[in-house]
């Protein structure tokens, strides 16, 4: 059987209910129309007053020791009400990369501080479209006298304006993968960049022969390919929570609107058409919300091969629902569905540029094939 | 290992051993689209299965039942199914008439009727839809008259869709007892012998070939009078009870064939060359997401959870589950490509064209994909009724 | 080489030659979604055009246009959007107000408007839908009232997505002119100019950051006597004339568009290594298709037969077009990948994601894909009306 | 402009009444109940009577010498109305292959014969399932002393019981695939296959060691890959016109039932979501039909691999089109829907036979893909 735990339901209903009201409409528009970083007041609230940044950090590094499910049930809430926090960034991507490859002293001190919200972290994950960016970075790491000297650029980093902290994999002269610590302001050129979505901030990363300090190179060793992967895995599964919220936001927008708009003297509530199209909305939502809450049970119990597979289908299911229900969002709220002052260009928004991330559709389908026929993929 | 791992060996052991012999040619047998097969064999089947105490295992002990657990018995499906264990003859019985019996019958009616179902002796079928009442429940034609002088109950009219009705024993049925009565009032639910003069039975041939399913056309037929469950005028609330006991557990055994379809689909593009082909890698990828959504989804909805979300979520399955089997189908003949067209002597091949053909009833009986979207609306979204007519 | 074809050359050397200079700004500008771009330049272009003899060139010679043929309109339309001309600022006047004023109007009135719609120098909009009248246009509640002293019509009410209403000179609107009548009776047609004290004008923004339509703002605004189209009364039947003058020609010229946005993105896709995905390539390919699907499509909405057949196919011209670039526009954002996020200063790429962006529209305005559906149902193949309701 | 010549519109009009009479749903069941290999009467009073197939023969054989147009017009009605004929292997695979690859004396003869009505002929195709089955045959031919001998098997060929003739391609020693026709009892052995789809016959041809006079090889100097592919287009274009044929036939008997059939007190056409899905159909039948008279107009005139590429995009979008058509068809007929007295699953069946034929749409959008990529295809 598969539901939430008393504990688990209370944490759900209390941050909806949080995110109700802090992540309003309004609170969304002044960081997409000022092009802010996010917005600073709920980011200080999530991270230190509710602490949910804890919740899966393990408790011997001051977290909450908590599991998957608690971070899924906050993204799929932040995600339904496009909270403009770097929440996935440090808990989904960073903290899990920082326990999957980091060393002892790194986790000590960054795991702390992100649990105890001091921290917004980030990851400059080389081209944030590839099913497997960990791989793909360009930045180069050159051992030096007391040290090493990062030089690269990264096109695209989320939440980074925001962050007070990037990670940079970067290639050792070896081949080798490191992980590089950078606070705010140690040499790293930052640049906001313009983006369509402005719910989810995007800079670019440049460093110019920036030198950093063997206390700044934070993985145990390299970063492993198993680690890697795991960290992969946790990313795409909070983005998929993510989606899949965002999805139910569309349609709960789209549902108070066509309950209230008449047409030819009626409600277009009660249309059939749009019954039906509400109702497969509903459908593909219970599908794709099973999935993810299915991988997120299973991850760490089953094996991790399996539960990555589950992850990926869970992105192929989100990613699809999110852009049809913001698809439908716009056109079932007619002439307003494509103007500025009603939500649904942001939920659509949202949708075009989360489904870039972490992998197309087609690559996530195409690792789920290989293993269903053990061929290793087409070549 | 836990209690729920040794219950699922005991099923496995006891399936290794018994479906076997004669009975090897019912592995996989009686599915979707060929309910009708191999009858007399597979209804020994039944009791060879109640001998070993597997039918109504679900029941609670005091009703002959093993009193099993929702962990065991989606383990017992799943491993029923894993085994290739037939369709159920007995099914009827045991996952709807029994358990209505159980809630509403009196106590002389479970002992006749119970023991039959348990032993795997007495075969029952339903009489719920009629031509013009198939999405309509509301609006049933089929009359029962009360007979002054024995209390009895005759009864005239058409049922459809009653599958296994040539096959079966018995048929429960819901009939109008009030004149002039409409919609959800004055209905009966009645439990009537087929072996009687004035009930004709027409199998209905289907896409696949099979008939599996009928209609039953009553002329005067006689439900006795302690064969009423409930009050007359109950019929509406008996029978929707019933159709909620439908709904379940016996899905998770219906992934595991679906899984199997799955297998064999990926078994045959792999040797036919249909593997190279990035468009059905795709598809089949996608298939395998929904089987693993929709398992999570069921035991979603197997579980506590009694939130708005949860009920309204529960009302997907049974479109989820008929239109990615639907679609399955149509894969399945795409990997095949010319080989899809012609009926061959290779059961794998004639499984996979059965289900394509068949699964097209998936998406209509137990409810259209259209009533479902009308009832996930208006019930799980709260969205306006549809008008009814006055044609 | 045929008439058309040396008419084809002719176009083709025409916008060569003056498409270039300070105009060259306007290559390919103007679109869906930034119909409110450059403006003061594209009026210009308006003239530039007039000056050629290219602005209704498919007027009756009698009127001012040139009496061309419809093919050689077809080629106009071509071979003007393959030269990258901008979106036409003088659309409206041109392609609707001219032809119901050549149908309905007085000499006078045409004597009156026609020269400015064809020197270029007189920009219309179209007052027709309503907040609570978008898809719904018989529920028009605007009011026009007649000043008994002078003959003139005092309108009250709101218009909305009236496109470039902030850059036009007049404006027709439709509105409401017998006290108490519902439906499609006792409407009128009226011109009326912009730039009078009761009249304010709001841009609407929109998705992509643009604000080509407006709400327009009557309270007690004024239409002359004489500027009123038919008879009071009639304007049903005329809006929905004018309606008809819009469905055609100039649907060939936006095909040409299309096939710019698809080769812009094959283009990328060759570059950004999108061309080596096997679901890149069905989609572009199955794009391809549908682009010349709705090229024929639009050759027989155009030809002469009026079989109830191609009636009804005809009906179908918007769904399609509007349908098949909506899709278009994510088969972009898809080829870009991550690059579809950012803004840059990047002409081929900004082009696709205002195209990505405003496509929402396509299926919205000029009536929605839901009303689009319900016409083709009961419109073209019979099928019942849907009931109107009573809130 | 794109439109019927007032010839071309009788003929429609005459053939629609007549195929409405003659192709009943119960004339269409005489021949899947008996597994018969066609309708004899149905085809004597179109290849003798009506001479539908001289349409498209050139008059110096015997024919018409009318266009693709007509053709196409012909392949729709009998796809609308299921025809047991073999009307498409004659037409639009055998004649035109001839047309294209054969010997003067061939086409004298054959042609000759089939604009007469005389005569029914099909194709051995290779792989009915390959986009291009021509090469694909296992079809040896040796060279003897008088002729050649024959020797493979063909596993489907489709009217094969029902031909007079059948055109077997071969390999020969050289390589070079050249063409003969096997009249009936000619030493091939045919088996009736049992199909789903009993609408169009298929059986299995087996050639062991048959002798074939020299006079019964019929191409001029070997199958030409350009003639393989004008013909193959040939044989596309009338398939996919049948296939839309099809889908407006399962429309048309959709629509019937809907508006006769009461439920909740109304027609169950009065449904708004019944009204839209019908609706849909009508539109991809719009699309389909244009592409696939578009396509037909510049066949001959246009670019041969141009016209090649539209006829791919007709068979993609008419196999999409006649499969939904069908599955509505199944779907909103509700209960009947799948039985064996309603017609839908006539259509059904036939549609997934049909779209298996001559390259799925996979096959045919790679084709597509490779011209506008220009770069071939992927390997």
């Amino acid at each position: 059987m598969l539901e939430f735990t008393p504990d688990q339901q209370m944490i759900r209903e209390e941050a909806q209910r949080f995110l109700r009201e802090q992540s309003s409409s309004e609170a969304i528009r002044r960081v997409v129309d000022a092009g802010a970083s996010h917005d600073a007041g709920l980011w200080a609230s999530i991270s230190r007053e509710l602490g949910w940044c804890a919740m899966a950090i393990p408790e011997a590094f001051g977290g909450l020791g908590l599991g998957a499910t608690e971070v899924v049930i906050l993204m799929e809430l932040t995600g339904a009400r496009l909270a403009c926090v770097p929440f996935w960034s440090t808990v989904c991507m960073a903290a899990r990369l920082i326990e999957a490859a980091g060393s002892e002293a790194a986790k000590t001190k960054y795991l702390g501080a992100i649990a105890a919200g001091e921290m917004a972290v980030t990851v400059a994950l080389g081209d944030l479209s590839a099913a497997n960016p960990m791989s793909g970075t360009s930045v180069r790491a050159v051992k030096s006298a007391d040290g090493y000297v990062l030089t690269g650029k990264v096109a695209q980093v989320i939440d980074l304006a925001a962050a007070d902290l990037v990670i940079v994999p970067a290639q050792l002269e070896d081949g080798a993968t490191a992980l590089f610590a950078l606070e705010r302001d140690t040499g790293q050129v930052i640049l906001p960049l313009k983006v369509i979505d402005g719910t989810r901030p995007v800079a670019s990363l440049e460093l110019a022969s920036v030198a950093v300090s063997t206390t700044q190179r934070i993985d145990a060793g390299g970063l492993t390919d198993a680690a890697a992967q795991s960290a992969l895995a946790f990313a795409n599964l909070g983005l998929a929570a993510e989606q899949l919220g965002a999805a139910q936001g569309a349609l709960d927008v789209t549902l108070a609107y066509v309950a209230e708009r008449v047409q030819f003297g009626r409600t277009i509530a009660s249309f059939q058409a749009i019954k039906h199209r509400c109702a497969e909305l509903v459908v593909d939502i219970a599908e794709a919300r099973s999935l993810v809450f299915g991988a997120a049970a299973g991850l760490g119990g089953m094996d991790a091969a399996e539960s990555a597979l589950e992850v990926s289908g869970a992105r192929v299911l989100a990613s699809d629902l999110q852009f049809r229900a913001a698809e439908e969002a716009i056109q079932l709220h007619g002439g307003v569905g494509f103007t500025w002052e009603y939500d649904p260009h942001l939920y659509f928004k949202r949708a075009q540029a989360s489904a870039a991330l972490l992998g197309s559709r087609e690559a996530h389908l195409d690792r789920i094939a290989a293993s269903v026929f053990a061929d290793g993929g087409l070549k | 290992m836990s209690g729920v791992e040794a219950f699922r060996t005991e099923v496995r052991d006891w399936m290794a051993i018994h479906l076997t012999g004669k009975f090897a040619e019912l592995k996989f047998r009686g599915g979707s689209g060929e309910g009708d097969a191999l009858p007399e064999l597979r209804k020994e089947w039944e009791r060879e299965l109640a001998a070993g105490g597997w039918t109504c295992p679900g029941w609670a002990k005091e009703h002959g039942g093993r009193g099993l657990s929702v962990a065991e018995q989606i383990a017992f499906q799943e491993e029923y199914s894993r085994a290739g264990g037939p369709g159920r003859m007995g099914h009827i019985g045991e996952g709807l008439m029994g358990p209505t019996l159980i809630a509403f019958g009196t106590e002389e009616q479970k002992k006749r009727f119970l023991p039959g179902i348990l032993s795997g002796t007495e075969f029952w079928c339903q009489g719920y839809s009629e031509p013009s009442a198939g999405s309509d429940f509301g609006n049933i034609k089929t009359r029962a008259k009360l007979d002054p002088v024995t209390g009895d109950w005759i009864v005239s009219g058409q049922k459809v869709w009653t599958s296994l009705a040539h096959l079966s024993d018995w048929i429960f049925v819901v009939a109008r007892c009030e004149e002039g009565s409409i919609g959800r009032n004055g209905l009966i639910f009645l439990l009537m012998p087929l072996s009687q003069p004035d009930v004709e039975i027409h199998p209905i041939k289907q896409i696949g070939g099979g008939a599996e399913f009928n209609s039953v056309f009553f002329d005067g037929a006689r439900a006795k009078a302690e064969d009423v469950v409930g009050q007359p005028g109950d019929g509406w609330k008996i029978a929707m009870a019933l159709l909620g006991f439908e709904r379940g557990i016996s899905t998770l055994g219906q992934q595991m064939s679906f899984q199997q379809e799955l297998d064999l689909i990926v078994e045959i593009a792999r040797e036919n060359g249909s593997d190279r082909s990035p468009a059905i890698r795709q598809r089949v990828a996608y298939a395998w997401t929904g089987l693993r959504a929709m398992r999570y989804l069921a035991m979603r909805v197997l579980s506590d959870d009694q939130s708005a979300e949860a009920r309204r979520e529960a009302l997907t399955y049974k479109y989820q589950w008929s239109n990615w089997h639907r679609d399955l189908g149509r894969l399945a003949m795409d990997v095949l490509k010319m080989d899809a067209n012609v009926v061959a002597d290779d059961p794998r091949r004639e499984r996979l064209q059965q289900m394509f053909l068949f699964a097209r009833a998936d998406t209509i009986y137990g409810g259209t994909n259209e009533i479902q979207l009308n009832i996930i609306a208006e019930q799980g979204l709260g969205m306006p009724k549809e008008p009814r007519g006055k044609l």
